[in-house]
């Protein structure tokens, strides 16, 4: 997988975050998977799933898969609460997430 | 020893106010003793009432008076009663794509909600320990 | 808006209590921004009288209503006042070599203290930012 | 400094923890000084200092320095608030520390 790009966020992601996370979402050039390394965040609020809401669609335009590792369950199920599960590829495991990657390749 | 816990802070509504009213809250929580599941949701809720106030509330305000208070109140029985009141402006607006999951979520997790725009915003959230996680 | 920050927690008297009370009183401090090192003066002093209530008002006590309250209000200008309060039994003693700091520090960090010993032990404490660390 | 005994302790040292912070300040068999460790001491209360004073006087009697290196400012104000700057050998820096009790060898 040598064109994965994997993008690290840590800690909070509110609201004061959000320019931050705007910028640190990009995947320009030749992509072929994207995993949103989440693992060490440990909040996120709903300003940061419309940024990962518009990035993934994003993606799916460009045909490049992608997966969200998330550490704490907050961020998992804030993804429920808005009712964004089936759109959001939310992952608690490292394997399955760059399993969901590789299986969603070009 | 009969008054019940509370928790009231003022900042002002900018960005970097709503993790510290955050973490105040759930230090609070865990005081209480509550459990961890329960307070995730309960912050998490707070936490979008928070970020409203802070984004939307003062979109046309001057700069003096642009504050939010969280206001929590613990009753027996694993209920939390918490308010986040701003003195701003309620925007009514069409439901924009992919914005708007805020008070969507606020309602997923408290029992209930009711949301007052007299005077500014208020959002009171009643929630139920004993009934979380029953949409997961 | 106009009601001032405070926070009211009430825990069972028991050793592991102080620290979640301490932790809840920091988040609160720390969320109206008020300078670390008041926080950590303010946070040592309200210890101590946690630990007084945890160590000494329920010596010959039942289980029950082994409780400790603890209030804290902040005003404006950097002032706090604080209570830590127990439904136990002051124990008046003849100081002890090696013990009997806690009273001594709660002293030299507030600006005012009173005890009052009525249904049990209210150690009432003002804290002003403006001349903290005096001592030092 | 063969005969340097290290204790390290960490964390919030309150009346919770005060049987674990009495049971760990030992210094039994031939030590020549003693390093309490506390830089990672984030809080203490006052039962601590007792314990602390107690341990102090033994080694002072035994003849053997002792230094408290601290980490948080609460602890070297704690120690002021109590009186007891004079009889607690509390220091910030490990190199001073070690100074005092290599000055203080039998
Ligand atoms: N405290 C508030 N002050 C002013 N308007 C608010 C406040 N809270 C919510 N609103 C209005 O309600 C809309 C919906 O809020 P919400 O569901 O949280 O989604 P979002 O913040 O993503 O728009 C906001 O866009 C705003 O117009
Ligand atoms: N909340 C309390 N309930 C009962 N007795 C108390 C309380 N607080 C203080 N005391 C009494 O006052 C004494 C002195 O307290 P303090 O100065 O904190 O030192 P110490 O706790 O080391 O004895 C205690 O030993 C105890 O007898």
């Amino acid at each position: 997988m040598s064109d994965l790009r994997v993008i690290a966020l840590h800690g909070e992601l509110d609201i004061a975050r959000r320019d931050e996370a705007r910028f640190a979402l990009r995947a320009d050039g030749d992509v072929g998977a994207v995993l949103l390394d989440f693992a060490d965040v440990t909040y996120a609020d709903s300003t940061i799933l419309s940024t990962l809401l518009v990035f993934t669609r994003e993606m799916g335009i460009r045909g490049v898969p992608v997966a969200i590792l998330v550490g704490t369950p907050q961020l998992a199920r804030i993804v429920q609460y808005a009712g964004l599960s089936d759109i959001l590829p939310v992952f608690n495991e490292r394997s399955d997430a760059l399993t969901h990657l590789s299986e969603g390749r070009r | 020893m009969s008054e019940p816990p509370e928790l009231r802070i003022t900042r002002r509504a900018v960005p970097t106010s709503a993790a510290a009213m955050r973490h105040a809250l759930r230090a609070f929580l865990t005081a209480l003793e509550w459990e961890e599941d329960a307070i995730l949701d309960i912050v998490t809720a707070v936490g979008e009432a928070l970020a409203n106030a802070i984004e939307h509330a003062y979109e046309d305000a001057t700069e003096e008076a642009r504050e939010v208070t969280l206001y929590a109140r613990a009753a027996g029985d694993g209920l939390l009663s918490a308010e986040v009141r701003d003195c701003g402006r309620f925007i009514e607006r069409a439901r924009r794509p992919g914005r708007g999951f805020g008070l969507r979520i606020v309602r997923s997790i408290a029992s209930d909600v009711s949301l007052e725009t007299k005077d500014g915003t208020s959002v009171r959230m009643l929630f139920d320990t004993r009934k979380m996680h029953k949409a997961l």
